[in-house]
């Protein structure tokens, strides 16, 4: 492209259809979710990707397939009612042991977690393997570490987690706010000990990290 | 067959011991046990009776103590635990102690007990879901992103009025470098750059502006880049241009200063 | 799936809209493309592969995506126009090779010159690939035939050129004078020679080249 067309793009974007069916075309041909930074980087300059997405999603309602948001991405995905046409594509996954998924739901409903607190909700020590496991399904990754004494690494969920269980978020967990109501979530410490330093700092994450959640939400009802 | 009562006695035993061992084999720990023993209360876990729960729990570690069932270190611990906590609960509060009261500690437990619930009642909802690769599916022939590697040629202006001076001067170049030394001097290459300076509008290798004649034989090369680079060191202290370096070893590259 | 749902289908089959649905996503979901006959071998009992087939690809006309048939199977496959929004570019600066460079000098100097006369000034023969680089860059377009014996095409300098080094003409360029008291210019005319013949000679050549141009110059100076 040259510098005179790229610059005559800066004042003229593509019409909204075009955009509509460029945005289409290009999660159609992957298989991995694409983040909206993406489509606008891939797409002529001066489109707006997120404002073709929701045209988009809106076109696929109720066919086949559906458009998806997956965290900060999008994806096609085949409607879920349908599944029952496509043994041919069912991947047998590795069986997870009863371990494996409920470290995986602590993660999922405590993010960011760190190994001593999964260990407290489930009563047991968590083996390496269950962490192995789930980091190597890609369902978990690393967060950021505490701010506790042996600064700890924390768990969280991952895209493909919310790509894999059909989510938008991590805050569309089922159940989610019923257990926030009911102070499931909190971290509290056993009585009598004290309420140590790393306590206070997991409430600050908590509260972190709904802050954040609530941005959000706000952005999007705008939208 | 000495003792036919005996001998069956130890075989309902063992049987009920190795229906024990199984059991405790498949409990993950005592928090997961005492979830299970909480389920016979048939109440809401927040309503539940901690001490009967105790009670319990110590009847059962009791039972497998007279199976001879070895029970797994943390299974004893919270069995005292739990003992300690029976105690509290029953004995009227000691003002002496200031530890928590039975009644806090009741609770935390009781709070333990439905947050693990919980979590198992979510992991449950979570893998009820829909699945990719098993309910939904990603598309079935993906087409790569193909990474296309593009080569954009530039050229600078001075470059182009080298090139042409070049060819202009062909036939009868005659490097007036030729009848001097293989040395060039400080005062040589600022005379020249200066002149040369007003049309490296954009980043230039410090090299190119090396005169013809210069770029090749090693000698030359050398005294005419090193005389090069003192005066555009000059030229920089001037506020005439700028010069940078990306990296050690780098090519030196020098730009005019914009005039404000 | 039971057997009484599929002894029910036997009588009944779902809904055309249904069967749309069912082909989108199949076709979507499956590794290759699938013939009529695999379609109604998945779709429920009674169904129509091929009229849903028309169905879908009447409904994708236009889209970002087409229904395709390849061979005797069929494929869901983006639009051949989007063709360019399935690259990622990297571009890499290369500075112009020498002969660019001359070939360059030599047009935008002497505006408008054919081949032979690039030739004739550079002393060696013009490739072929040199020109149409230059022609890819934009840098050169084609000017007016000239009236001489074969009518040879000539090449001028683009706006993308004088863009892109900065230039408002090609009258900007600086003169052989300027060059030389630039410094660019290092040769002394051979001894014996006077220097004004050469000067002539140059400003003779310059005053062709803008000859076309003189009333334009004059237009500039008035300004």
């Amino acid at each position: 492209m040259t510098d005179e067309t790229l610059e005559e793009s800066l004042f003229e974007a593509p019409p909204m259809a075009e955009q509509e069916r460029m945005v289409e075309a290009i999660l159609f041909a992957t298989s991995e979710p694409v983040t909206v930074a993406e489509l606008n980087a891939r797409m002529p300059h001066g489109a707006d990707a997120k404002e073709a997405l929701e045209h988009l999603k809106k076109r696929y309602e109720g066919r086949g397939v559906s458009v998806t948001k997956v965290g900060e991405a999008w994806a096609m995905r085949t409607a879920p009612d349908l599944g029952f046409l496509m043994q041919k594509e069912t991947v047998e996954t590795r069986k997870l042991s009863r371990a494996g998924i409920e470290t995986l739901a602590i993660i999922a409903y405590h993010q960011p977690v760190t190994r001593a607190e999964i260990e407290e909700i489930r009563g047991v020590s968590v083996s390496r393997g269950t962490i192995d496991q789930l980091l190597e399904l890609e369902w978990i990754k690393f967060g950021r570490r505490k701010m506790t004494p042996g600064r700890p690494v924390t768990y969280m969920v991952t895209q493909e987690f919310l790509d894999h269980f059909g989510l938008e978020s991590a805050r569309d967990l089922p159940g989610l706010k019923e257990l926030r109501a009911a102070g499931l979530l909190e971290s509290r410490p056993p009585p009598g000990e004290p309420l140590a330093e790393d306590e206070g700092e997991e409430d600050e994450n908590q509260v972190d990290m709904f802050e954040e959640d609530a941005d959000l939400i706000e952005e999007t009802q705008e939208d | 067959m000495m003792d036919g009562d005996t001998q069956f006695g130890e075989v309902e035993e063992r049987l009920a011991a190795e229906a024990l061992i199984v059991d405790v084999d498949g409990y993950e720990g005592p928090l997961d046990l005492l979830l299970m023993l909480s389920r016979t209360q048939k109440v809401d876990l927040r309503k539940i009776s901690v001490l009967a729960l105790a009670e319990q729990y110590l009847a059962f570690v009791e039972r497998a103590k007279t199976l001879r069932i070895e029970l797994a270190a943390d299974y004893l611990v919270m069995a005292a635990w739990l003992a300690f906590l029976k105690s509290r609960l029953l004995l009227p509060p000691d003002p002496e102690d200031e530890g928590p009261s039975g009644e806090e500690l009741a609770a935390h437990l009781a709070f333990q007990l439905e947050r693990l619930s919980a979590m198992r009642d979510c992991a449950a909802k979570l893998m009820a879901r829909d699945q990719k690769g098993r309910d939904f599916f990603v598309r079935g022939i993906p087409e790569d992103v193909t990474r296309v590697r593009k080569v954009r040629y530039t050229a600078t202006l001075l470059d182009l009025m080298q090139g042409y001076a070049r060819l202009k001067t062909k036939e009868d170049f005659r490097p007036y470098t030729m009848d001097r030394d293989h040395v060039m001097t400080l005062e040589q290459a600022l005379e020249r750059m200066r002149g040369l300076i007003g049309y490296a509008g954009e980043w230039t290798d410090l090299l190119s502006y090396l005169p013809e004649g210069w770029e090749s034989d090693p000698k030359r090369r050398r005294s005419a880049t090193a005389s090069h680079f003192a005066a555009s060191l000059e030229l920089v202290k001037n506020g005439a241009i700028q010069i940078r370096q990306s990296d050690i070893f780098a090519p030196i590259q020098i730009k005019a200063r914009p005039r404000d």
